[in-house]
């Protein structure tokens, strides 16, 4: 049945156009059956009862356009699709017909021929595949997971933490029967690094000779030994700084004895 | 466990041996013993619930002897991973016992103690043995259940010796794992009142009642040595 | 009859038993190998999910060696009415699929799927990782958004590496819950893959110009490299 030589007599190539058209016209009724138009073709090739690698992608395109053919005189909607690789095929048709034009561009009808066969082939090898998975045992069907799955569990373990701290001051709280408060520093009696620093900037200026750095502390702190102390220990860390920064300089005899600084630029 | 399944299906599986030797010659040519054990084995994997006899013999096909079937596949569990056990009238297969941490998985939440656990554990470490009620007195509020097991749970304290007075309430003390978690060799090693006030954590203000005040009214004189000492400085 | 199980039995215990000398000197005080295959065998059957080898790593004690607890826990099963199975880089515990028929209660009624669905899921699994529009290509028709979305959902198939072509488009991959769900250690276990691919019908084989198809003819020729390797031997 599979001509692959399209020089027959009339007579021939007339029946089997007939049969085509039989044979499409069993198949229009299934039409919204296919799964677009490479399914029909191979629903077609079925009919040449041939391997897929010997098809005849001849034959195969007539019996497709005599489908198409058949379709249309029955005003069935195909879609577009359909068309698309109707109209390819008619294509493909006269390529594999008419002898090789070398000047033409592109695959030969041939290459286009056998890349078709090889969609099919791929095609059938995929349902194929697809049957044999199916068929395959399956779980939930021909075996089975744990029916009582005992899921881990989660357990939630808290951890309480307090440090020493929080006891202390808890106890604090309960035994003054008062909100613990912490330590505050008595601001009145403190002086800064940053006040003691931005007066002895102003105060650098006159000490060209050496002067005891106790000379500096300001007035009304020299007194309270808590006020002193606290001035005492600004001023020396400002005096650092300022040293630091290159704009006095400091000495002291011995250990313990006055703390002497003068202005940096009056050489000495 | 094979032991008890045994026992246990002994006097049945006896009524239900009973036929065998008759049944082997029937119509239905059952399975052999072997395939039997895998059925059921099989079926109690994948059954969502423990199956009765009757359930597991109506699954299986005509003539098989889910009893005895039973019994080797508790054998063949006997000390596995998974336990074929008796579950009222039903038989399951169930995780070995002792593998059951396996099922666990822990997430640790790390949690600040309450204020009133706070309060009350520090009472108890700086008055220990300390009673419930001298608990209150000293926190001024009752001290709820919850707040004492829950130091109890977490092993902070524990309780210590009955008080030799009347009702001869219990007493709580600061255990080891308290020491541990503080990093304090004893309770003793604990800050005294004036510390912290020196340290300034206190305020400076007198407190209200006398410091260090342990026991208050009370009469226990057997304590209060520690309880000098604790606060001596 | 008994004597058949026992007997069965027996040799494989002692096969078991033998690496546990060994195991006792090791660093880590890990449980003998005996009680390790027991731990992973009731970790396995308390879970209807494979799990990996990390997963069961996770939840021994330290030190243990999952994987050769697998491989005496596999000969433990080994013919019995449940096996140890695996599924892609997991492992379960699944009844013997020649028992099925005892099971019709616990069958689960599957959504049926279309021949479109079947026909994807069955050429992404051979042809993974496979973009959608080389399914369409195989196909000669589109794919509909709902028959990708059904086998997310069944989480038979999942998102692969997009392609290092211009578009970038995502492929598909098949999931461990596939292989699991018919049964395939790796997906190099379908069947017929060996021939199909001999056969040359897995080729990434661009169509010549011209050809009419919904898959629009794509660039995508460098993509062999990915698919040897999934399926190298």
């Amino acid at each position: 049945m599979s001509a692959e030589n399209p020089a027959q007599n009339d007579f021939e190539f007339d029946a089997e156009r007939v049969a085509d058209r039989v044979a499409a016209e069993a198949l229009i009724v299934d039409v919204d059956g296919f799964e677009g138009p490479l399914d029909l073709l191979l629903t077609l090739s079925r009919t040449q009862k041939v391997d897929l690698r010997k098809i005849s992608v001849l034959e195969l395109a007539r019996q497709y356009l005599a489908f198409i053919d058949k379709a249309k005189e029955l005003r069935l909607e195909l879609a577009a699709d359909y068309l698309v690789m109707a109209a390819w095929l008619a294509f493909l048709k006269s390529r594999l017909l008419l002898p090789p034009d070398p000047a033409q561009e592109g695959p030969s009808g041939e290459e286009l021929a056998a890349h078709l066969a090889f969609q099919l082939e791929r095609l059938a090898a995929m349902r194929d595949a697809a049957a044999k998975l199916m068929a395959r045992d399956q779980k939930g069907r021909d075996f089975f997971v744990r029916g009582i799955p005992e899921d881990v569990t989660r357990v939630r373990k808290v951890i309480y933490s307090a440090t020493l701290m929080d006891l202390m001051q808890g106890y604090a709280r309960t035994r003054t029967k008062d909100e613990f408060r912490p330590f505050v520093m008595d601001r009145e009696a403190t002086m800064t690094l940053e006040q003691a620093l931005e007066r002895m900037r102003g105060l650098i200026g006159y000490a060209g000779e050496w002067t005891d750095l106790t000379s500096y502390l300001p007035e009304g702190w020299e007194m309270d030994p808590k006020k002193r102390r606290s001035a005492t220990a600004a001023n020396f860390a400002a005096t650092l700084e300022l040293a630091k920064a290159g704009k006095i300089e400091i000495r002291q005899g011995e250990i313990f004895s006055a703390i002497q600084i003068r202005k940096r630029d009056h050489d000495g | 466990m094979t032991d008890d399944v045994n026992a246990a299906d002994q006097p049945e599986k006896d009524q239900v041996d009973a036929p065998t030797e008759t049944q082997d010659e029937s119509l239905f040519d059952a399975p052999p013993m072997a395939e039997q054990e895998r059925m059921v084995e099989a079926i109690l994997f994948a059954t969502a619930e423990p199956l009765s006899l009757k359930d597991i013999a109506s699954r299986l096909p005509m003539g098989c002897e889910p009893q005895t079937a039973l019994v080797h596949l508790g054998k063949r569990y006997d000390g596995r991973g998974v336990n074929l056990v008796r579950v009222g009238e039903a038989w399951a297969l169930r995780t070995a016992p002792d593998l059951g941490f396996l099922m666990q998985r822990e997430t640790i939440e790390h949690r600040k103690l309450s204020r009133a656990a706070i309060e009350t554990l520090a009472i108890i470490a700086y008055h220990q043995p300390i009673t419930r009620a001298e608990i209150e007195e000293i926190r001024g509020v009752a001290v709820s259940r919850g707040t004492v097991d829950q130091l109890l749970e977490m092993d902070w304290i524990r309780f210590g010796r009955r008080r030799m007075t009347p009702g001869r309430p219990v007493t709580f003390v600061v255990t080891q794992e308290f020491l541990d978690h503080f990093g304090l060799e004893t309770a003793r090693d604990l800050p005294g009142l004036k510390e912290l006030r020196s340290a300034g954590l206190l305020d400076n203000r007198p407190p209200p009642t006398d410091m260090p005040g342990p026991g208050e009214a009370e009469d226990e004189s057997q304590d209060d040595e520690e309880q000098t000492e604790l606060f001596e400085e």
